[in-house]
């Protein structure tokens, strides 16, 4: 929840926590939206709907803080697409390479160098990329991150980059200067 | 009618990813290759399903809720596929082969 | 479309005797625990096709998630007993992924190296071939003996037209939650007791040991939980409201939530402290005692032992649930924790 | 004949096979885990063969029915982690998940379960 929520007033200091009310605000409002969508907006009026957005509140503030992060909506819709592009020909690609009679697989292992932050970013990275053509991800030590990729052929670091250039363009972090991986 | 023609064409879609996924799963010589198929055959085909049941929905409260199983279902389907790839890395095959 | 329906079921019912025959007949038990949660899923496909959501929402949730979660947590335990010596061994020292082509390659590689980095399967012994046919003899005989008997059993009414000619008077909208929390409240509060003895038995046998199961390192089950915890929260909350009108209530509430702990168990947050052993003993007996106490006014406040005066009956069963499904959540996290948190003993 | 074969006839004759399928394995094998599960299909059968009956006839299912189904999976999960703490006690004490003949021994000598 607290990786895609927007919040336009925090200063983008990347080392800055939210303060712990406004992510128990945060959070009870997402959960009145998610209740609104399970039960009907009427149902909002009901106790158990104060009960869960509390209890949603109360959780929030009992789990670590994130960092407070800034999200530039502009970049959502182009990542979306991105994303919804490259799930749908990972697919048809796991798909066509499992009904190939003969296997067409070359696995292996790759290091890729990551150069989002930890936190939010990366976490959405890593799970984004186990849905995109032929990656997933396997483990993460420091900034070196091991692939399992099908296909060890084909370039599969470029479209990690341009999904990492995409998620570090929603978190407004795209004005850092590329540093070259190492 | 166009509605329901098009819900049968996107959800047989559907489960023609899912039956690839599950094919992948049988063939594919290890876990992360398995992995592999079923997060992401899996992840199309159940999109696919959520797609063809939107024009059945009667209203857009159903539409969203379809697409939240969809979104959950994916972060759920990646969290695990990452969980189970490192713990093999780290751990091993769970069954040796003989 | 009835033969097309009839293939379905037999399919699906070949479906599950078959999973269940490989699982029983399996030598190796992460293979049969994989099999089991695989047989409760196609068991709530089942469910689903009798009509009987209510039961298949439980069964996904109770008998493949929650039991399968167990088994695996009492497998990776037994491994630790079995092989004490490699319990705190920690992880083998990972392979330099550039320097393998392949998966296979990557783990032969590996065991060659270090011997006892690969997993040691829990294995158990073969059936043995000495009384088979009496085995056969005894559960085929007792599987015609039933089928005899419900291939000659009429079709009654079954109790479905008493349910409905009593609805209005039970509080709720849903015809299983006015059974199991008005019309047979009685069963409810002793399943209620059965679950509590469970969990009392659980920590009578010892202080739950740190998981055997470290939490894994990197981002990514920290930012699960984040997303799925306050999810499970409402949809949890969700299904306790909508039990009153439609599928759903305490146990499935019960079981989500519980789900819920057993991930934040699993991610083990630094943030979180151990919690107070008075609270936690208060809030797995909330479900039983409330009941009971419930139960007992309405001895003398309505016309018997567990009834609900009409008027008030809607809140104080949900009121029941409440306490029910907080008290299953943390039973079944106390369960998979498995002993008394080390604080009860301080 | 496809008319006698409705669910409502069909799914108690497949739980009174689970159900007998289970017990065969609850006798014939001799690991707790396997005779935990053996008994959970035993349930499995008996939920099944309670739910198919429930659903004969063209009336919607009948409730008593799967109130009592829904308590029995409640029970059946929290007699299953019960069996299951108490299958590691033992295993603890004795250094095998098995019931033997004979009195227990709480030493780690007989482990006849390892691989």
């Amino acid at each position: 929840m607290n990786d895609t929520r927007q919040s336009s007033s925090n200063p983008p200091v990347r080392r800055a926590r939210r303060p712990g009310w406004l992510r128990a605000l945060l959070a009870m409002l997402a959960a009145a939206a998610l209740w609104a969508v399970l039960a009907g907006g009427a149902a909002l009026a009901h106790p158990f709907a104060w009960l869960a957005i509390a209890l949603t509140g109360g959780a929030v503030l009992a789990l670590p803080a994130g960092r407070a992060l800034r999200l530039n909506p502009t970049a959502l819709p182009g990542l979306l697409g991105f994303f919804l592009r490259t799930s749908v020909l990972g697919g048809i690609d796991v798909a066509w390479r499992a009904v190939h009679p003969r296997l067409p697989l070359a696995p292996a292992f790759e290091p890729y160098y990551v150069r989002l932050p930890h936190g939010p970013p990366l976490t959405l990275f890593m799970s984004m990329l186990s849905l995109l053509p032929g990656t997933l991800a396997v483990r993460l030590e420091g900034r070196r991150m091991t692939l399992h990729v099908l296909d060890g052929r084909s370039d599969n670091a470029a479209t990690l980059m341009e999904l990492e250039r995409r998620i570090a363009r929603l978190y407004g972090l795209d004005s850092d200067p590329p540093g070259s991986a190492r | 009618m166009i509605a329901d023609l098009l819900t049968a064409v996107l959800v047989l879609a559907g489960l023609v990813f899912f039956a690839a996924g599950t094919l992948g799963l049988l063939r594919f010589p290890d876990v992360y290759t398995r992995l592999h198929a079923l997060t992401k055959a899996d992840n199309l085909g159940l999109g696919l399903v959520v797609l063809g049941l939107m024009p059945q929905a009667d209203g857009p409260a159903m539409i969203l809720k379809l697409v939240l199983i969809w979104v959950l279902v994916l972060a759920a389907g990646a969290t695990a596929a990452h969980m189970v790839a490192q713990r093999t890395w780290t751990h091993g095959e769970f069954e040796r082969r003989e | 479309m009835n033969a097309a329906l009839l293939a379905f079921d037999v399919v699906l019912l070949a479906g599950l005797l078959g999973v269940a025959w490989r699982c029983l007949a399996s030598t190796d038990l992460f293979r049969a625990v994989v099999l089991f949660i695989t047989f409760g899923l196609l068991l709530a496909i089942a469910w689903v096709r009798l009509e009987a959501p209510d039961i298949a929402l439980a069964e996904a949730a109770i008998g493949a998630g929650i039991t399968g979660a167990l088994l695996l947590v009492t497998l990776e335990r037994l491994k630790h007993i079995m092989n004490p010596h490699r319990g705190d061994a920690g992880p083998s020292p990972p392979p330099d992924p550039v320097a393998s082509d392949t998966g296979n390659a990557d783990a032969e590689a590996r065991d060659a190296r270090d011997p006892g980095a690969g997993n040691v399967a829990l294995s158990c012994a073969p059936t043995p071939a000495r009384g088979r046919w009496s085995a056969v003899a005894v559960s085929g005989g007792l599987a015609l003996l039933l089928m005899a008997t419900l291939a000659t059993q009429d079709h009654g009414p079954g109790l479905q037209p008493a349910v409905a000619a009593h609805m209005d008077v039970s509080g709720v909208d849903h015809g299983i939650t006015a059974v199991l929390l008005n019309f047979r409240a009685w069963d409810t509060l002793l399943e209620l007791a059965m679950v509590l003895l469970a969990g009392l038995g659980a920590w009578s046998l010892g202080r739950h040991d740190a998981l055997p199961a470290r939490p894994a390192p990197g981002p990514v089950l920290p930012g699960a939980v984040r997303l799925l915890l306050p999810v499970a929260i409402v949809t949890g909350v969700y299904l306790l409201w909508a039990g009153s009108h439609a599928p759903g209530g305490a146990f499935q509430a019960g079981a989500v939530l519980g789900a819920a702990g057993i991930l934040m168990s699993l991610a083990r947050p630094h943030s979180l402290p151990d919690p107070d052993p008075r609270l936690l003993r208060i809030g797995v007996t909330a479900g039983a005692l409330l009941f009971l106490a419930l139960g007992l006014w309405g001895l003398f406040a309505g016309p018997a032992l567990l009834t609900w005066p009409r008027n008030l009956a809607y809140p104080l069963i949900l009121i029941i649930e409440t306490g029910a499904t907080l008290s299953i959540a943390l039973t079944l996290v106390a369960l998979f924790v498995g002993g008394r948190s080390p604080r009860e003993d301080a | 004949m496809i008319e006698s074969l409705d669910p409502g006839t069909l799914y108690p004759f497949g739980g009174a096979a689970l159900f007998a399928l289970g017990l065969h394995g609850l006798i014939r094998r001799r690991h707790l885990i396997l005779r935990i599960l053996a008994v959970n299909i035993m349930g499995s059968g008996v939920f099944m063969v309670f739910l198919g009956i429930a659903a004969r006839g063209d009336a919607p299912p009948d409730p008593v029915a799967q109130a009592l189904t829904l308590t029995g999976i409640v029970v059946a999960v929290s007699a299953t982690a019960f069996a299951l703490a108490l299958t590691v006690h033992l295993a603890r004490l004795t250094g095998h998940a098995v019931l033997l003949p004979g009195p227990l021994r709480t030493h780690r000598g007989n482990r006849p379960e390892d691989p």
